[in-house]
């Protein structure tokens, strides 16, 4: 049997109709309409529009793009996660099942419910495109980010992510500086930004779920209403405050640098919202830290994107530029560890 | 000697029709892609009209910061000589090898940020102009 | 050190994707200009992959041509000496100077086609491989 | 009183009408459609649909572009070439009056017949684009070179142009050496073929009326017919053998080499058609000395519009790009022009 990798062809389709009227234990179901999604650097998106007991049902089938980064969860593991996080009452697409059958469309791939809005960053963060109310908003994706934090371990169904050793900090160190060691060019600068982390780093504290791609861009609003937050590929133990800092870093404000929760609320919302869900006061000064290290990070991630393109492996505009915004990553995380400030 | 128009003034030019005349044009589903290409040919414009001062200056920086001014190479030698002093920087940096002497740090630092700040010029110059990111 | 993709990589994927996903997309009135900036990013990958080699070659054949070895100059300076060099052969040439010395006019017609090979190389290389025109 | 250089604008609309209604002599004439032609570095060329006793006549107005290179003339004089070329039984459009009052469209102008058909290089040397005869095609533009060529000092309607001391090669290299004098950079290439130039020289021949733009491009052809003879800007008194030589030059054969009249036919084809109008024969020697100096001329003539673009007084791709052109015609002027063919 030939598999193609292109669900629009007739076969692989007949194939997923019939693998949808198993998993929703419908009599029938029937592919009306089914479109690849844009973006997704890391996986391909294809919306579904299922004819299913006389309803069209919206879906997302979600499968491995040609290439992807490391530290990126395979989608049983992603599957996995997006479950725990529907159970712990996150505002997340509703998970459908998940495929290891391989015959199916050639690779693994979930099924979850579609959600309406726009996760464009660019678009909410600006004035003139977006005009719901910010600092509900905000404080709203700081209560989810509370519930996230809800999962901790230990979790048999979640026994797939790896417990670290040492704390989260020094984890991460750890591996930007191993991906550093197989990059083909020396980057002084970011191990000047690593080596201040490694200074600073806060000891062990407790384990939670980081989702550790929270941020504007990775959740979906419909006019004022947040309808879910999404790609949870990254996920994993860590500290809270990672998650937080990764939210608030001015590398993810979209050029909105005044609104420090992702450019669309102030931190003080965003705050609030995590503190009333969770109970707890958030440490600023950890937080801080954290966006140092969403720097280092986000610099790692845009050369390993570059390197796609530059490798041959996936030659690509989007990824090249990707790649040439490291420098202004580099320029941010050198700012916030001038020596002045130790 | 290079023929007129040079590169990157034949970049620029190129840049200027495709954003007057192309763009304006394109369906909404090529915009970003349009978008995109707009932005890489001024990128690269801006790298050509630098030219090689910047990476000069980085290997001249570089080359005092370890005490190798003696001979300054150029072209490929020069290339190859800024691999080598980044990755001996680098190396340092990863030892944490200056935590005890401030000055060096401070002077590591300078020759970091400096370079950063070059980097960004060419790359996303805005970043730089941007009164919430001006130092 | 310069990040990647460097320069000429970025045209060259900023091309690609122009010449794919945007060219033919463009209506009639628009094509003739896309086809000019597709050509210029050619030209400009072409001169940026290039770099400074064939500068360097042409400073050199002349600077042989005229006895002037010693120092080879750098940069700014090259680009100087190129210019003051190419304005002698021009003034030599314009007054025949080599009429009567025919291994040295042979000479100063291989510096120049050599030159002119490399530029069309730059500018327009499909000139060089049609079977019209190889020599 | 405002004179706008826009054609379109209504208050210059009417002025043209009025004086369309005078040259034609009719009763009325209005402007029913009007538009700018593309292309026309030099010049600016209006289509003009004019409503004129009950016809709809199609005519072109030409005028200067905002900025000119060199030796080109101004329009007053192209117009009396133009008329003296219709007189001499040149196929060209029909001259109907020229305009020296500044206060119809701010500049003067001309009138002439629109001609149909494509004057497209590149559609006409292409066999997949046209199916024309061109054999016959060729011929034809021989004998009106032919005709051209029958227009010759000393004419009073064409007094204002200079009849050349020397001979005419000798003319152009002294020309286009003056123009290198004040350009800003070397071109010891272009200095080599001039010398070169110099030193095969021939000696002053017989003077005729020099087209100087006589290639594939500036006429103009429907269907299978040459309506007419364009672009009259450049024309003096010189050697017949120029023309030839300018049509038959490998730079104005738009790819289509092995065709060497202007990559639509055969030079024999060419040669007849000029030989049987004129009665002459062509010296074959002459004509190749003419490729050579077209490929110089052509090479100055870039270089001029290049300068336009990098002077900053017209920016134009356009212009920029025929500015890098300048490298692929030295190299051809010395492959011309090598040691061993002295």
């Amino acid at each position: 049997m030939e598999v193609t990798g292109d669900l629009r062809h007739d076969e692989t389709r007949a194939r997923l109709d019939a693998w949808l009227r198993n998993v929703l234990a419908a009599p029938s179901a029937e592919i009306v309409r089914i479109e690849k999604l844009s973006g997704g650097a890391i996986q391909e998106n294809w919306a579904l529009d299922v004819a299913c007991d006389g309803n069209v049902r919206a879906f997302v089938l979600r499968t491995d793009a040609p290439s992807g980064v490391a530290a990126s969860h395979d989608r049983s593991k992603e599957f996995a996660l997006l479950k725990a996080a529907h159970a712990a009452g996150v505002t997340v697409p509703e998970p459908v099942a998940y495929c290891d059958d391989r015959t199916v469309i050639g690779k693994p791939f979930y099924v979850m419910a579609r959600l309406k809005g726009t996760a464009g960053g660019h678009i909410l963060v600006r004035d003139d495109k977006w005009r719901g109310d910010r600092a509900q908003l905000a404080e709203r994706l700081g209560a989810e980010l509370a519930k996230i934090h809800t999962i901790r371990p230990p979790r048999p169904d979640l026994a797939f992510l790896p417990v670290p050793a040492r704390p989260p900090a020094i984890e991460a160190i750890a591996a930007y500086r191993s991906w550093l060691d197989g990059y083909r060019d020396p980057r002084p600068a970011l191990e000047w930004g690593l080596s201040w982390l490694e200074r600073h780093a806060p000891p062990a504290g407790e384990l939670v779920l980081c989702h550790r791609d929270f941020r504007t861009g990775n959740y979906m609003v419909d006019g004022d209403r947040l309808t879910g937050i999404l790609d949870w590929e990254f996920a994993g133990w860590g500290d809270p405050h990672e998650d937080i800092g990764w939210f608030c870093a001015k590398c993810w404000r979209f050029g909105a640098d005044a609104r420090e929760a992702g450019g669309i609320g102030s931190r003080h919302d965003f705050y609030r919202g995590y503190e009333r869900q969770s109970g707890r006061r958030i440490d600023d000064r950890a937080v801080r830290y954290w966006e140092v290290m969403a720097h280092a990070r986000w610099a790692v991630i845009a050369l390993q994107q570059g390197e796609r393109h530059v490798s041959g492996a996936e030659p690509s505009l989007d990824l090249a530029l990707t790649g040439r915004r490291v420098a202004e990553l580099e320029y941010e995380l050198l700012r916030m560890t001038a020596p002045e400030t130790e | 000697m290079r023929d007129r128009p040079n590169g990157a003034d034949l970049l620029t030019i190129a840049r200027e029709t495709f954003v007057r005349e192309v763009l304006p044009t394109l369906g909404a589903d090529r915009r970003l892609a349009g978008l995109m290409v707009a932005n890489a040919m001024a990128i690269v414009g801006r790298e050509l009209a630098a030219g090689e001062a910047s990476q000069r200056r980085e290997l001249a920086a570089l080359a005092a910061f370890y005490g190798k001014t003696d001979d300054m190479p150029d072209g490929e030698t020069a290339d190859a000589a800024l691999v080598q002093l980044n990755r001996q920087l680098a190396d340092d940096l990863r030892r944490d090898a200056f935590r005890n002497e401030p000055e060096r740090q401070r002077k590591a630092y300078e020759i970091l940020i400096e370079t950063a700040r070059a980097k960004v010029a060419i790359s996303n110059p805005k970043y730089l102009s941007d009164p919430n990111v001006a130092s």
